[in-house]
């Protein structure tokens, strides 16, 4: 109980609370951003057990002889591929700057493996996933979008002056109004909906989720909510 | 099921037959050209002005006396390629690359195959996905290490190293920097302990020293650049008093700014009345929460018009790479003629 | 099987297949005839090429590249015209990036642009790339104290604090603009938290940024964002200014942003119709089932 | 149990506080003093900084209102929190997919922990998990951030004891993906196509992702409860998912669940802290009008600048 509940929750206590006082001292004001380097060095580390978690999930697989083993083959080949010509720079040639560091090249450009796998095999994969929100965007314009009540309908119209308004078909289609009615042009419409409605809704939503952040964190800060640590009500 | 499969295959041979069209016409399709730079370094030693020894790098030309050398390759567009062969058919200063045209091939492969997941799941999304992620968790762990590990951690704990390695340009870190990177270094391995046998539990101990850490950063960061910020920013005169071109208040648009700032403040209170959770939304809440929903139902709307922009964007990007780099369909940056 | 109640279970692939047609048909168009669709700049356009255009030769601009090739198709335009218009203006440009591939991404605009169209700019001297440093706010909490601490080399590997551009740079302030071409997180929100808000009004900044991120933006503009290009269309606005400006018959790369308003205009007017068909099969349904 | 869990509760967390403050006051004076010998010179500004004396205020004040709101709902004083629909139907849903024996997907965003929103998802995804533990219902969690999979095995295990079903806790079950967002993506589009869970949770930081989950959601017919703070993403998700948090509902979301008289203060205090803001925008706003409306006014003036300074201005 000691060692598993009540040394973490003095351990969180302890360190938010001297971060929360540092950003208020000025010699101590960098602590904070020495923290982000420190996280990012833990999850670099922690990415081990990532990588563990990976391997056995897939190693079950094809030892099970699961349906589609197979994939998991091909996740554990290109996992491995992967991380064994990039950890060990191989190919790589030395940078120009310092050729005798036998490691100091860059393995960005495609004549190295690791570099080459990048461009070829990552980049078309992660962004043709990117780019197949076109196809969802408009499955969801069609089936979601309806005029149910006011406030859907309110999406709806502005959605739409932006959309008109954000191409050459909102200058066809409103251009012709004269200049004392110029406000009315779909462009000009869809710039005032942004900087009055739209800045409007976005400040609350914003301050109101500053004041979730600030009530979450204190939850954890005061120890009112122990959850994180598993189990607050028991 | 097999029907599916008779269409997959229809669809395929059809493609194909297309492909091979399109390769025995014109300029033929998806090929990726190179020229190559022989690069070599020697070592100089000269003294510096205090007469200590200094060691420099000095870039020899072609057929030198050189410590270091190597090969880099550059892609050049298939129009110079057109040239150097119009020039002399035998030259090889720019070559056709195996494995950038097998790339590129590869890469075209992996487009269509996750845009065939719109039509159903199947056997070559599984592929490219199974890819995909073998391939972005190790790249996102080398990245992790050279970029983070090499230069953060391993440059404060063991800078000979590095400086031998990696980065001789290296300079030393301050104590602060050491502090940090070897705390990282403990928390981690506590991390790390998950994977022995026995008192995994010592592993909560670093995650409750992120979870506090951020909780304190947090709120610093967003009471004071969102809460106070936007608060401050709302705190504004509702009236509007618009200088026209010669001096004097220009009426109208006086008018239109004070309206504007009248509803954004209405908009800002009547919003936040809907958040509040502890006030049922009945008689002057419930209205005037209602308006507040209508404000964030216009907010959503301007947002969902302009994603939709981007997603498009991407989609052409994606189309582009189809029609202009593999299949040389369409050529918009003059890069073969 | 009445029309209606086909619509009303309208398998989403036709969707799809109508928007692959209304992206691909109009790329193709505009790839094989070689035209754009017309454009009309809007204000915001205008002031992005003011605000570069009013800062005396010679000034550093601190160009952060907060993107990956995810999201170039949007924002690689935008960062090709903004460092077209900071060389030709002579201004200095530093890059930086706080996202793992934004590095490259300054490395490729800078080989685009600066190499290949202004070559007597000299790397280290009018322009430098400093590649990516991890820590998102937190760099930009250093760089608003010791800017060379945040970013200590170039890519070359170069130590930042002898390069001749930023000799005279002690942090950020020192830096009269701040254009800042981002994808999302970090990018130009926490700019402007983080730095321009602190910098008391000795940063301006130029945002551009992808469309999911520019409603978020308005708030800041035009008061601690000097100048705001959002999406594609932002891009094409921006672009057609500035080669009126630079005359002459602009290279293919700098119409990419309008080029790709072609496939934007069709995919617009599609989500219109669908939205607006949707909505019509709701209310004939719902007026089948009173009857 | 009971005692060690109350003792928890008292003064111990105030403690620990307090321990906080003097280690970072301390270190700050040490610091302090070094650079003064470093540099020679006198200390000439005081080692706090005033500028952010305002912030501190806001913090103090919100930190005390929780406590007050807290130890009254302690008092036996529990407060009305009205009726958020979105939450309600969390049990509903996973009775759902435990009538359908189909498991529960629950994403807690594609951030890491340094993220407060992803510390907000996993909380919820230890509440879910309670949840199904009693219903019998499989969770299954893939993340993309190894301390991200970490904290939930370790939030899911402390829930599946709380419920009496310690065996009910499956580790790999919450698995780690790829780092990668896109990767990630394929990945959870792919597997629920497969294996079609009948509830899907998006609890956390969201990006791009946010459509692409909820329209493969919605094309298997699960029932999609969304929560998150981006701002970006709400519109897709309050379109595309039958029940959405929005914003700080998201974060209020957990105490919601909780139903403990504690956590429900804190909603209270979060309210006071919105009033609070409110009050200080309708006077800001009065007070600069009127000075535009009479300028000669220089109390008006100095008022103004007063009630922005407590803004930070």
């Amino acid at each position: 109980m000691v060692l598993t509940r009540l040394i973490p929750l003095w351990i969180a206590i302890v360190s938010g609370v001297a971060i929360l006082v540092s950003a208020f001292i000025r010699p101590m004001e960098s602590w904070g951003e020495n923290f982000t380097d420190t996280f990012n060095v833990i999850a670099a580390i922690a990415s081990v057990l990532g990588a563990g978690s990976l391997l056995k999930a897939n190693l079950a697989k094809v030892s099970r002889r699961d349906a589609g083993w197979g994939f998991a083959l091909v996740v554990l080949g290109t996992f491995l591929i992967t991380l064994v010509v990039g950890l060990g720079k191989i190919g790589v040639h030395p940078s120009h700057d310092f050729p005798q560091a036998d490691f100091g090249g860059k393995q960005e450009s495609a004549d190295t493996p690791f570099g080459w796998i990048y461009e070829f095999a990552m980049v078309p994969l992660t962004s043709t996933m990117f780019a197949l929100l076109a196809f969802y965007v408009a499955s969801a314009a069609f089936r979601a979008f309806r005029a149910k009540n006011l406030e859907a309908s309110l999406l709806l119209g502005t959605a739409f002056v932006i959309l008109l308004g954000r191409t050459f078909a909102g200058v066809v289609l409103t251009g012709w109004l004269p200049d004392w009615a110029s406000g009315l042009r779909l462009e000009n419409l869809s710039v005032y909906v942004m900087q009055v409605f739209n800045t409007a809704g976005n400040r609350a939503i914003i301050i109101g989720i500053a004041l979730g952040v600030a009530a979450t964190s204190l939850r954890i800060l005061l120890g009112v909510d122990r959850s994180w640590l598993g189990g607050g009500e028991r | 099921m097999n029907r599916q499969r008779l269409t997959w295959i229809v669809i395929g041979v059809v493609f194909a037959g297309l492909l091979v069209v399109r390769g025995m016409t014109g300029q033929g399709l998806g090929r990726v050209y190179v020229q190559h730079e022989d690069v070599a370094y020697a070592k100089v030693e000269t003294k510096s002005a205090q007469g200590a020894p200094t060691v420099a790098w000095k870039r020899v030309a072609e057929g030198g006396v050189a410590d270091v050398r190597w090969q880099e390759w550059s892609a050049v567009p298939p129009k110079a390629w057109f040239e150097a062969q119009a020039k002399d058919p035998r030259q090889s200063a720019i070559t056709l690359s195996w494995p950038r045209t097998i790339g590129l091939w590869l890469a075209a492969f992996f487009t269509l195959a996750i845009f065939s997941f719109l039509w159903a799941d199947n056997v070559f999304y599984k592929f490219a996905e199974a890819t995909v992620v073998g391939v972005s968790a190790a790249y996102w762990m080398v990245i992790g290490f050279w970029d983070t590990l090499v230069p953060k951690l391993f440059a404060a704990l063991v800078p000979a190293v590095v400086q031998a390695h990696v980065q001789p340009s290296l300079r030393p870190v301050d104590d602060v920097q050491w502090w940090s990177m070897a705390l990282a270094l403990v928390l981690g391995g506590m991390m790390l302990w998950r994977l022995a046998p026995r008192g995994g539990w010592i592993g909560a101990w670093p995650l409750a020293f992120i979870v506090g850490v951020t909780a304190g950063l947090k709120i610093v960061s967003h009471v004071e650049s969102d809460l106070m910020a936007q608060g401050l920013a709302t705190m504004e005169s509702v009236v509007a008093v618009v200088p026209g071109a010669d001096g004097a208040t220009d009426v109208g648009a006086s008018v239109w700014g004070t309206l504007a700032n009248l509803l954004v403040v209405v908009g800002v209170l009547s919003a936040l009345t809907y958040f509040l959770f502890s006030v049922e939304h009945k008689g002057l809440v419930g209205g005037t929460a209602r308006v507040g929903v209508w404000y964030l139902m216009i907010t959503f709307g301007a947002a969902f018009g302009f994603t939709v922009m981007g997603r498009i964007a991407l989609l052409a990007a994606r189309f582009e790479f189809l029609f202009d780099d593999w299949l040389w369909l369409i050529d918009p940056n003059h890069l073969r003629a | 099987m009445s029309l209606l109640a086909r619509l009303q279970s309208l398998d989403r692939r036709w969707i799809f297949l109508l928007m692959a047609i209304a992206v691909a048909g109009p790329i193709l168009w505009s790839g094989l005839t070689g035209k754009t669709p017309p454009e009309q700049p809007t204000d915001a356009a205008r002031r992005v090429l003011k605000v570069i255009d009013d800062l005396p030769e010679g000034s550093r601009v601190l160009f952060a590249f907060d993107y990956d090739p995810a999201s170039a198709g949007e924002l690689q335009p935008m960062a090709t015209s903004l460092m077209r218009q900071c060389a030709a203006r002579k201004l200095r440009i530093v890059c930086i990036a706080l996202w793992p591939l934004g590095g490259n991404m300054a490395q490729e605009t800078i080989a685009h642009v600066i190499r290949a169209d202004f070559p007597s700019l000299r790397e280290g001297v009018d322009f430098v790339n400093l590649g990516f440093q991890a820590g998102n706010e937190g760099v930009m909490k250093v760089v608003l104290t010791d800017f060379t601490k945040a970013f200590p080399k170039d890519t070359r590997g170069q130590a930042a604090a002898d390069l001749p551009i930023l000799q005279g740079v002690r942090t950020v302030r020192d830096f009269p603009l701040l254009v800042n071409v981002s994808a999302g997180y970090p990018g130009s929100k926490e700019w402007v938290q983080y730095v321009v808000s602190a910098s008391e009004g000795s940063v301006k900044m130029i945002a551009g940024c992808t469309g999911v991120q520019t409603p978020q933006m308005y708030p800041y503009y035009p008061g601690q964002l000097a100048g705001l290009l959002g999406a594609i269309k932002g891009a094409a606005e921006y672009e057609n200014l500035l080669n009126g400006v630079m005359g002459g018959d602009p290279a293919p790369k700098y119409l990419e942003a309008q080029r790709r308003m072609a496939p934007q205009l069709f995919g617009h007017l599609l989500l219109v119709g669908l939205i607006v068909v949707g909505n019509l099969i709701q209310f004939m349904g719902r007026r089948g089932t009173r009857a | 149990m009971d005692r060690a869990h109350h003792r928890l509760r008292s003064p111990w967390p105030w403690a620990a506080i307090l321990v906080g403050c003097v280690i970072g006051w301390g270190q700050g004076q040490r610091a302090h003093a070094d650079a003064g010998v470093v540099a020679g010179t006198a200390a000439a500004e005081s080692i706090l900084n005033e500028h952010r004396l305002p912030l501190a205020a806001w913090i103090v004040g919100i930190g005390a209102a929780t406590t007050i709101f807290v130890w009254r709902a302690r008092r036996g004083r529990p407060p009305t929190i009205r009726r958020i629909a979105a939450l309600e139907a969390v049990d509903e849903a996973i009775g759902r997919a435990t009538e359908m024996g189909r498991p529960v997907l629950f994403i807690p965003g594609i951030q890491d922990m340094d993220n407060i929103q992803t510390v907000a998802g996993v909380t919820m995804l230890g509440r879910v998990a309670k949840t199904a533990a009693e219903y019998d219902a499989a969770v299954e969690a893939p993340v993309c951030r190894s301390l991200v999979m970490e904290a939930a095995r370790e939030a899911v295990q402390a829930s599946c004891l709380a419920a009496g079903r310690a065996d009910a806790y499956q580790p790999d079950r919450i698995h780690y993906v790829t780092d990668e967002q896109f990767g990630y993506v394929a990945y959870v589009g792919g597997k629920m196509m497969r294996e079609k869970p009948a509830a899907c949770f998006y609890m956390g930081c969201f990006f791009a992702e946010s459509l692409i989950f909820s329209e493969n959601g919605n094309s298997i017919g699960a029932i999609q409860i969304a929560g998150t703070a981006e701002s970006s993403q709400l519109p897709f998700f309050v379109a595309a998912c039958d029940y959405t948090l929005i914003g700080e509902e998201f974060f209020a979301a957990s105490a919601y669940l909780s139903g403990e008289p504690d956590q429900l203060g804190t909603l209270q205090a979060q309210d006071s802290g919105k009033v609070a803001v409110m009050s200080f925008i309708v006077i800001g706003a009065v007070v600069a009008t009127a000075g535009v409306l009479m300028p000669s006014a220089a109390w008006l003036g100095e008022l103004g600048a007063l009630l922005r300074k407590a803004m930070g201005g």
